[in-house]
């Protein structure tokens, strides 16, 4: 309940993980956000450290604690479910970020679409070898971590895209795990069996970075276009100003818009219509926008 | 003369438990003083007190003059004690000679061992013991006896002032253990102070100078070795006086139980002589049926054999009470009602990590259930009968079984055996380190077996054990079988001649 | 060992071994108190506790089966990939009403392993009877295929409706029980390291569960709404306990009155006595390994229960927690020695540190430090260490 | 053990040493063979066995070090994790040119590290010379004072500009060094098991890295273009490869010649035999354990310098690499044994392995399970134990 003396809400927050950098980002943007209420607002932020069993621990103890509303970055759809359906009932709104849930009951979804994403990438490349219809050439992909659902939409909705094109072939798919020197010793070993690749698409941006390594040590970079995916001011961003990457696909952190939805809620500026989904759109960053995408106050050359 | 070494009041004990109780002991310089006492007097206590293994105990030890109290074996080494552990203490994976070193490894510019000169000195020492493998194989490829042989190299390597043997010639054979008594009578020349641990009485004579006896962690007397017969001596120990000889009485019966037909183990490494060639002997019910030979005869691997081990090198025909048996593993063997008392008691006999009991009833569990259960009350039941039957001296069932002394942890072995109540009992070494008031006992004991119709097959590295409780003798020289004695021919002089290698 | 503990650290092997039994637990008592003292009713409160329980409960299953191991002094690092291919194996029995991956490899292991079944158990019946070995293999034989056809038909008839509770606790498990006793094989027959045989389990298991969650090559996590073998809400814990509960029970007995339980002991004391004294030391490790892979198997039809998914990933480097518990307990990775009940404790342990931790919201990386800390302070507390190194500074002031 | 051995498998220790010493490299040679078959000239390439070469240079020095500690009967599970500190910290050194996290806990450890090395230094030298010990004391502990002084002074010099790389590549393996040897000391002094001592280090290390790279609590990785270390194109394989052929020079020489080496072996296959023959045990096991942390350190120098990343979770998982490559290379998880050649080859066999999977494009997870099932046989292979199969089943045939 809203502690009206001090006129603070306390709303808790389950992050999946921080090993990731997007996530840090996601947990700098929305801290930042929070600052923006000033004391209107008590951000709790907890990191399940890549467990459902965190996560649901968590919605479990912010329950027990009555906070005012719960945001959720869930590590996958289903495990939280019924902890989210919990608090629902227990009456605290929850918002759930970045990964829907099998249980639509949420007072709201707010996510950039992988699938959406990688369509995008799809488009861009096909654009690149030649346009829609007429393009040709070869891409090699590099998947996430085949486990997890972000790197199965990035590359169901990419092959969507890019399927569509007879002259255009996509090589690859194995593993990388995210990992930015797994992505290097892949692309190592695929240069090498397909000396004529023209796009390499990795479902992540260190990865790519790691493909445009290996080139580079091949001495080929300047002949293949490295696609990524996130887009971070301190990662992809970087990469794409100093052409590095041909470009990246802005995955967007979604915390600040869930924080403001959730204050909304409870200010009654908002009705919670169960199950709505707001999605957040891509971005395609190149040479050309990259600056505005960048940390203004990164110290790095 | 000031002796070299003198304990006072000497107090030890093992959480809580007192073991010894104020020991006096002395030995002079250049004197071979022997330590005898029944299994648990607390002879090896005293020596790894006097070793530095334990440092918490009181009394005064003055070595050499001065008191001392040494803080880790390092110390006891440095100031000139050197020590034969009652069990083996060397590391498999290295050579002889890194074995013999370990720790004081000759070396240059600070660190690199000095190999050339290591190995030199390590086969010096062991020609002196005649010991004929070369020093840069590794431990774990010789038997407990040669593995006993380089234990004895490494305490002379140290050239000690004070050596302490504590049961040197338990895996030794007469012959071995005659070389090392030379070697025992030149460091005393030489000056060096020795401790001599012993059960078997005969050797004391042979090179001792005293004896001091000792009985439930107490000194009962110090005397000149000529100056005390052997009846003496052993009321001394067991603090009564008993019959010493003893005479196997009783008969086998004629029938054949157990007949072992062109028994052959080849050797698992390609090349060497077969271990055991051609071997067949006949056991008859209730006959103690005895196995001599120098070490590496095959006695072990016979007995092994014998018991279903290592079968895929065996080739041979073995009958039990006229059925042949096919002893794929030693399951099968117990099964068919033959036991195994194997010789290297810590390496193959205890499981260290359960107590009395669970060693003593573990060949046995079948024996134990109830409705597919261990019964607690049948297992300590069990447990006791045998504790009681070869009077085990243990304080309680659940005490770990490294608590006992070596002696007793034999018996539990042999209660072990015994247990799962065998028709063919083999014994290897079954009286290592038994003291001589358990190995009347044992012997007694075993006829009553043989009596009841069981068949025993025993090894032993005491001729006089064998020549007075064994029916019949088989002597091996290298995995073959050389000579076969009854009881009335068999002599020393005669199994010595046949076990020795054929010159 | 030992001895050299007795030599060395002056604690008799009797005097660690109380504070081994009772390490623990003090562990466990001390936790509590912090709990209470630093989150006072939140901590104590029914739902927290049974969210806890809830929790353990699943990692519990593979702990106790690694304690069986351990005592045998192996390893089994495939259990938590196990967990996680039975996890998908599971989703994919439950919510697919097709043939898939997941059945062509369950079910026929269900059908071998009824097969097996019936014919050790008729063939035993006649042998016990006193009827010669010939006649007793024929009719085991029958039996078993009797069996195996029943089973047959029965999980087939399965798989057009997608396969009910009751047929996924069965089948489950016994893929798991295969699997580890492929483990136990390798180990016993092959006389490799535990160590790195399951290491390769657990690479191959893992791919394993992607593969039978690939569909078109494409993997996957499944998942499915009725979450068959859980109630809703916090009842859901229920089942669960009852599972773990039951095979605590169940293994501590094994441990403590059977012959075998006593053969895994003998074993991880010392192989080379065990077999000299009779003990049929290769069936008993395939029989320890693969009740270790089912009792895992299980725990992943839990998880499925509880989180109404199933993921390749699902059970990533539980066996280090599975592991750790099995130590914090008090067994000792030498084997010889241990309990299930110290098992427990240590699961229960680590789960309510990682409870306070989070309603102290500490920051992970803060939580992992403090875990690692903690790990090594209870085994340093339980070995009896610590009071010896209090006992030796005494005496070293007396003196 | 080994009598375990003889008796139950049936080959002596020189036979299955033997085929010890000669399994890894026919592995070796087995999989080379296989990637010239499959992929001929690409497999030959230059370009590729650099690129091989380069990729397993960096895990290789863990395993070296971890040999070192399973020779002693020891394991390390912190490897890993040390790692990914080590990345952290060196990618921070040599990009911030501030005072941060990653500073103050690396240059005090260098500075003590200093003193300790001045004063023993010192001391020694004037022992050595006959000087009375107080005497030597004082000398030893000035020149240490003087040594860490200067250090500090160097050090701090550096933080201005961002450290160069010959700074990190001294400061971040004395890094390591210190928390190696702090798992050496636990498991010396308190006397417990290896694994959960390193289990717990592991976590530890783990959440200290997540620690430095967050700022204001948060963590991300850091990456810079300057790959310090790394020179452009094939090239920069040549420092790594330098690295660790040198490190395995020394640590062979070390396990082969010196006291210090042959006494590691001495614990490794009997702790109790080599304390009572006056071997320093717990001294060696810190030195064992600081080495193998010094040499982990090491690698995510190489790390950083060949990925330009610092990430906290670089080396998640890495320990069990390193440890799979040591036993695939023969080195014994029971201790006593082992050779760093044979580590050697066990790293390029699985790095080999990878390499020829992914020219072949097999699927991540068929390459999960074949890997699982390659490491397995390598094992059975060099174990003697198919030999030792076929040896019997000739027999059989015979008789
Ligand atoms: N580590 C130990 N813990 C507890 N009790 C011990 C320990 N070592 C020896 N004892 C006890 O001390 C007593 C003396 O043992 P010790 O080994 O010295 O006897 P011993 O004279 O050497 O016997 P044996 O001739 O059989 O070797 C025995 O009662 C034994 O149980
Ligand atoms: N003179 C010797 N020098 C070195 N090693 C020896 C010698 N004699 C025997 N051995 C070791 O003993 C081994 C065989 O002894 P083994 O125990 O098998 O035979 P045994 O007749 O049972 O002798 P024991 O049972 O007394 O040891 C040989 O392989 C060798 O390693
Ligand atoms: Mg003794
Ligand atoms: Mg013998």
């Amino acid at each position: 309940a809203k502690s009206a003396d001090e006129g603070t809400w306390v709303i808790g927050f389950s992050q999946v993980t921080v090993k990731e950098p997007w996530r840090v980002v996601f947990n700098e943007n929305l801290r930042a956000k929070a600052l923006e209420y000033g004391d209107a607002v008590d951000l709790i932020v907890l990191d399940a450290d890549d467990r459902t069993e965190n996560q649901v621990e968590h919605i479990q103890i912010f329950i027990s604690r009555q906070v005012d509303a719960i945001l959720i970055s869930p590590k996958e759809a289903s495990g939280c479910s019924r902890a989210i359906q919990e608090a629902t009932e227990a009456g605290i709104p929850v918002i759930v970020l970045d990964r829907d849930t099998t249980w639509k009951g949420y007072a709201a979804f707010i996510g950039a679409s992988n699938l959406v994403i990688g369509r995008a990438a799809g488009t861009y490349a096909v654009q690149q070898l030649g346009g829609a219809g007429s393009a040709e050439g070869k891409i090699y992909e590099i998947c996430g971590a085949l486990a997890s659902t972000p790197a199965q939409e990035r590359r169901d909705g990419f092959h969507e895209v890019v399927g569509q094109e007879p002259g255009v072939v996509i090589l690859g798919g194995l593993d990388g795990d995210w990992k930015l020197d797994q992505g290097k010793a892949i692309a190592q070993d695929a240069l090498q069996i397909h000396r004529d690749i023209d796009i390499i698409y990795a479902h992540n941006d260190p990865m790519a970075y790691g493909a445009y390594q290996a080139a580079r040590e091949m001495g080929v970079a300047d002949r293949i276009r490295f696609l990524g995916i996130d887009g971070l001011p301190e990662e992809g961003a970087v990469w794409v100003r100093n052409g590095i990457l041909a470009a990246t696909f802005l995955y967007s952190t979604p915390g600040e818009a869930g924080l403001e939805i959730a204050i909304d809620i409870l200010e009654g500026r908002r009705e919670i219509t169960p199950g709505e989904r707001i999605t957040l759109p891509t971005a395609t960053i190149t040479a050309e926008n990259v600056t505005e995408f960048l940390k203004q106050d990164d110290p790095r050359p | 003369m000031e002796p070299l070494l003198r304990m006072e009041s000497i107090i030890k004990a093992f959480s809580g438990v007192r073991v010894l109780h104020g020991v006096e002991f002395e030995v002079l310089p250049g004197e071979v003083m022997a330590l005898v006492g029944e299994n648990g007097a607390g002879k090896s206590t005293l020596m790894k007190i006097v070793a530095g293994v334990h440092q918490e105990w009181q009394g005064d030890l003055h070595f050499d003059g001065e008191q001392v109290r040494f803080p880790a074996t390092r110390a006891a080494e440095e100031a000139g004690i050197a020590i034969i552990y009652q069990e083996l203490n060397l590391v498999p994976g290295l050579t002889v000679a890194e074995n013999m070193f370990l720790g004081r490894e000759p070396t240059r510019f600070g660190g690199v061992i000095d190999y050339a000169a290591m190995n030199r000195m390590a086969r010096e020492i062991m020609d002196s013991l005649h010991f004929d493998d070369p020093v840069t194989i590794p431990v774990s490829e010789l038997r407990i006896g040669g593995q006993q042989l380089v234990e004895i190299g490494k305490a002379l390597s140290l050239d000690a002032r004070l050596l302490v043997m504590d049961e040197p010639t338990s895996a030794l054979t007469g012959a071995e253990a005659e070389i090392l008594f030379t070697v025992v009578r030149k460091l005393r020349s030489d000056g060096v102070s020795i401790v001599y641990i012993s059960h078997r009485l005969d050797e004391l004579y042979q090179i001792a100078d005293r004896v001091t006896v000792m009985r439930d962690g107490r000194t009962v007397g110090v005397m000149n070795a000529e100056d005390i017969s052997r009846r003496e001596l052993i009321s001394l120990m067991v603090g009564r006086d008993f019959e010493q000889f003893f005479v196997r009485e009783g008969e086998p019966d004629e029938d054949v139980v157990f007949r072992v037909r062109n028994l052959t183990r080849v050797n698992e490494v390609p090349g060497r002589r077969a271990l055991l060639d051609d071997i067949s002997f006949e056991v008859r019910r209730g006959e103690q049926f005895g196995i001599a030979g120098l070490l590496g005869s095959g006695r072990t691997e016979l007995l092994e054999a014998l018991f279903g081990v290592a079968a895929r090198d065996t080739r041979g025909r073995v009958e039990l009470e006229g059925v042949e048996l096919d002893l794929s593993n030693p399951r099968q063997a117990i099964e068919a009602g033959i036991a195994l008392l194997t010789e290297d008691r810590k390496g193959n006999g205890l499981v260290l990590s359960m107590n009395v009991e669970q060693n003593l009833t573990l060949a046995a569990l079948k024996e134990l259930l109830h409705l597919c259960m261990i019964s607690p009350g049948k297992e300590r039941a069990l447990a006791e009968e045998y504790v009681d039957r070869l009077s085990i001296d243990v304080a309680d069932l659940g005490n770990p079984i490294e608590s006992l002394s070596g002696g007793n942890q034999q018996k539990v072995l042999l209660a072990k055996w015994l247990a799962t109540r065998p028709r063919v009992l083999l014994l290897d070494e079954p009286t290592r380190g038994v003291d001589v008031g358990a190995k009347h006992e044992l012997y007694i004991y075993l006829s009553k077996l043989a009596e009841e119709g069981v068949s025993i097959i025993m090894t032993s590295s005491e001729l006089p054990e064998l020549l007075s409780i064994c029916d019949r003798i088989m002597v091996l020289r290298e995995g073959r079988v050389s000579a076969l004695f009854d009881h009335e021919e068999a002599t020393q002089e005669k199994i010595l001649h046949a076990a020795a290698p054929a010159a | 060992m030992n001895g050299l503990d007795e030599q060395m650290t002056g604690t008799t092997s009797t005097a660690r071994g109380l504070a081994r039994r009772l390490g623990p637990f003090l562990g466990l008592i001390g936790i509590l108190l912090a709990g209470v003292v630093l989150n006072g009713q939140t901590f104590l409160s029914l739902y927290n506790q049974l969210n806890v329980l809830g929790r353990v409960s699943i990692i519990a299953l593979p702990a106790i089966g690694m304690t069986l191991v351990i005592i045998s002094a192996g390893i089994d690092l495939s259990v938590g990939s196990l967990l996680s291919l039975s996890t998908v194996a599971c989703a994919m029995l439950l919510m697919e009403r097709e043939w898939t991956r997941a059945t062509s490899i369950t079910v026929p292991l269900f059908i071998l392993f009824a097969l097996m079944v019936g014919y050790f158990i008729g063939r035993g019946i006649l042998i016990h009877k006193g009827h010669d070995r010939k006649r007793a293999d024929i009719v085991g034989l029958i039996a078993g295929l009797l069996m195996a056809v029943a089973v047959g038909l029965w999980s087939s008839a399965q798989v057009a409706h997608g396969f009910s509770t009751i047929a996924v606790l069965l089948i489950i498990p016994i893929l798991g029980l295969f699997l580890g006793a492929f483990n136990g094989v390798i180990i016993a027959k092959g006389r490799i390291q535990p160590f790195i045989v399951t290491l390769g389990m657990m690479s191959a298991a893992m791919g394993l569960a992607k593969f039978i969650a690939g569909r078109g090559g494409q993997i996957h996590p499944i998942y499915y709404q009725s979450a068959g073998y859980s109630a809703e809400g916090t009842v859901n814990i229920a089942p669960q306990s009852f599972d773990f509960l039951s095979s605590q029970v169940v293994i501590h007995f094994t441990l403590t009155r059977l012959r075998f339980g006593r053969h895994i002991y003998a074993i991880g004391g010392n192989e080379e006595t065990a077999r000299l004294s009779g003990v049929n030391v290769d069936r008993v490790k395939m029989m320890v390994y693969g009740i270790c892979g089912s009792l895992s198997a299980l725990a992943g039809v839990l998880y499925c229960a509880s989180y109404s998914q199933g993921k390749p990933d699902a059970g990533a480097t539980w066996e280090l927690d599975a592991i750790a518990a099995v130590v914090i307990g008090g067994t000792s990775l030498m084997g010889g020695r241990g309990t299930v009940i110290g098992t427990m404790v240590g699961v229960l342990i680590l789960g309510y540190l990682g409870n306070i931790l989070n309603l102290q919201e500490v920051p992970s990386e803060v939580q992992d430090i403090l875990k690692g800390v903690i790990i090594i302070g209870a085994v340093l507390l339980q070995e009896g260490t610590l009071l010896w190194w209090l006992r030796g500074i005494k005496r070293k002031r007396i003196s």
